[in-house]
């Protein structure tokens, strides 16, 4: 399994060193799988397919040990080369369900190969002699005596493109958005200052913000904006802050400019 | 041997070339096939000195024009000198093929595709809902286009107060547009999934499979002859409003 | 002598075209004129229909187009045949001389050109069919961008329950990648033959049996029946209908 984390990539893939899992650099599991696949450099009919279930699960549990989000997509698959795997070590019962571990494993190994053998296809089609690149048709065409029974033209694609968009934009229009209330920067700055003037003692932002807040939906906006105003009354000396490590709560206390009446009145404004 | 004969030096030409002397017959061949490629491919006639820049050194570049411009001769196409450039045109006497006046085949409207579209995936329609569909009034010019393209037809009248003529799409609609049968239109999961209908799609839009040609639907009367004439009396060109 | 046996009456070909007797020599030249002047005027392939309509009754369009391409075929300019539509294009090996600014070939991403390819070579081919083999959902946009280039078309709907719509590609796609017809994709019947175009495991292809090795590990339970199916786990596509 090891040369797998050495396998050199030009522009996808892993690297050991930097302890770098691109999963975004591949187009869904089987892909992955396809990449991982070639690495065992064998025809793909004659692949471990046990093999290849172990490095996939592998790679996956080592992109969530570094905390990178999977789609789903990858995890399905892990569980199912999981279940793959158990199928193949574990001899079949006779009153057995579903196809067998052998059976599971030529299927993948066919869609391992057909996808392959359209990667080829793609490579050599857009090899060929391409019109406009390789090959080139008449400069200067001249009009034909029309050989179509409408003097109009357009193409499937106008046709539904035109009537998607005029759908689309008719159906948004009646929509109405349901009006959401979000905290802009000011207001989060306002309530900070209100709250914060007085106190001499480390708080937790949350702790602010937990009393403004009227419903679950607008903790997000209410915590984004309050985050981003505290930042900007540091900077001013109103505010100091502290995190004692990632993701610990966050504590505000009051700076060594403390708000004062006038700039409460100047942010009132502000806010309009 | 005449063909050989041809490569075989010559005086030297107009613009003194003196280079051309023993041209290998490959060459000339070679130079020959590149000449026409470039003359055929380009938008505007093309002078002989570019010609002259791609064609294997030391080839004489008139010398390989007059031969071209001979063999084309009694064809189709001619290749033809228009001052120092080179062009290639359909012979005088063919002219009857192409069409000498620029018309251009026509590009349906934005406005003429939506009407087209909903006649197709809400027929029978009537104008009235054509319109509500798509919110705006519709010029008569935009029907009378599709019906002049002849994609779209009265199909019928709806049962309803005013008998309103129906529309509905024609045979040469389906074959303009490579369908089989009218209820081969994409729906909504398709012209989602093929990226026409972007991913936040409003949960009230319906697109309706479309009522395949030749059925009248339950509240439709078929259209006779009087109501043709009618509405021959009804859609003058003269009144369009566009 | 041999030039007018071609014209000797021959058996009437699959059409029964009973016309087709003693074709008079200056009639085919003429048709071969013809058919030249109107392949060449246009950049667009031009069906054989048409160029059958334009020609001398009686005159075999068939015969006149591979007299055609026969004379072209080692010309700078080649006379090519897309589907049943006839195109002069620029000879393959000039590309290097033949250079146009303007056009610049559209490039397509990875992904976009996976996707044309399985749909050439599995059309009729449905959007499930594509994502199965892809092994991943099609992004937006990328069927879209396939169809824009005028590649890729809707063809029709799978006579299968819920009639999902196939996809297939067009005449310019053909055009583009220098293809006479689908049969012509590179490695087609190589790909068929190796069961890789179908949607079912072919039974030639063996996995070695693994031989047991590890049992779970220590932090692992055994997925059951039950886990799979809270999953949305399906076994895999070989048994899906087609």
């Amino acid at each position: 399994m090891e040369p797998l984390w050495q396998e050199e990539s030009a522009d996808r893939g892993l690297h050991e060193e930097e302890l770098v899992v691109d999963i975004g650099g591949f187009e869904g599991p089987l892909d992955l799988l396809l990449h991982l696949a070639r690495s065992q450099r064998v025809d793909l009919s004659r692949i471990s397919v046990l093999a290849l279930a172990e490095q996939y699960i592998a790679f996956i549990e080592r992109a969530r040990s570094i905390r990178i989000e999977l789609a789903a997509d990858y995890l399905v698959m892990a569980a199912w080369l999981a279940y793959l795997k158990s199928r193949l070590l574990i001899p079949q019962q006779p009153k057995d369900e579903g196809p067998s571990g052998e059976e599971m494993a030529s299927a993948l190994a066919f869609r391992l190969k057909r996808l392959e053998a359209m990667r080829d296809a793609a490579t050599r089609l857009v090899n060929r002699n391409r019109l406009g690149r390789d090959v080139f048709a008449r400069g200067a065409p001249e009009h034909l005596v029309s050989e179509r029974k409408s003097d109009y033209d357009a193409s499937l694609y106008d046709l539904l493109t035109a009537y998607a968009t005029l759908r689309q934009r008719q159906a948004i229009t009646q929509v109405t958005i349901e009006k959401r209330h979000v905290w802009s920067l000011a207001d989060a700055r306002l309530i900070l200052a209100r709250m914060v003037g007085s106190l001499d003692d480390w708080t937790a932002l949350d702790h602010f913000l937990i009393r403004y807040m009227t419903g679950p939906k607008e903790r997000a906006t209410a915590i984004a904006s309050s985050f981003a105003a505290s930042l900007e009354l540091v900077r001013e000396g109103r505010l100091e802050i502290r995190q004692d490590a990632a993701f610990a709560p966050i504590y505000l206390r009051r700076g060594p400019k403390p708000i004062d009446a006038a700039t409460l009145a100047e942010m009132e404004a502000a806010r309009g | 041997m005449a063909e050989a004969q041809k490569y075989l030096p010559g005086l030297p030409d107009d613009e003194g070339d003196l280079e051309e002397v023993f041209i290998d017959p490959g060459l000339a061949e070679e130079a020959e096939r590149i000449a026409e490629a470039l003359v055929f491919a380009s938008a505007q006639p093309i002078s002989e000195t570019y010609i002259a820049s791609r064609i294997p050194r030391g080839v004489d570049v008139g010398r390989i024009m007059s031969r071209l411009k001979a063999s084309y001769a009694s064809r189709g196409v001619n290749l033809v000198q228009v001052a120092d450039h080179w062009a290639f045109r359909t012979a005088a006497d063919l002219s009857f093929v192409v069409q000498t006046d620029e018309q251009e085949v026509k590009k349906l409207s934005r406005a003429a595709l939506e009407v087209l579209a909903i006649i197709a995936y809400h027929q029978p329609v009537t104008r009235a809902e054509i319109e509500d569909i798509r919110g705006v009034q519709t010029s008569k010019g935009t029907l009378d286009v599709l019906m002049e393209a002849g994609w779209v037809r009265f199909r019928g009248r709806r049962r309803t107060p005013g008998r309103p003529v129906t529309f509905g799409t024609t045979r040469d609609f389906l074959d303009h547009f490579g369908l089989e049968e009218i209820r081969d239109l994409p729906g909504i999961e398709e012209l989602k999934g093929a990226g026409l209908l972007s991913g936040r799609v409003p949960s009230n839009l319906h697109i309706p499979v479309p009522v395949g040609e030749d059925e009248l639907s339950d509240n439709e009367d078929p259209i006779t002859q009087m109501d043709l004439e009618e509405l021959g009396l009804l859609t003058p060109k003269a009144e369009e409003d566009d």
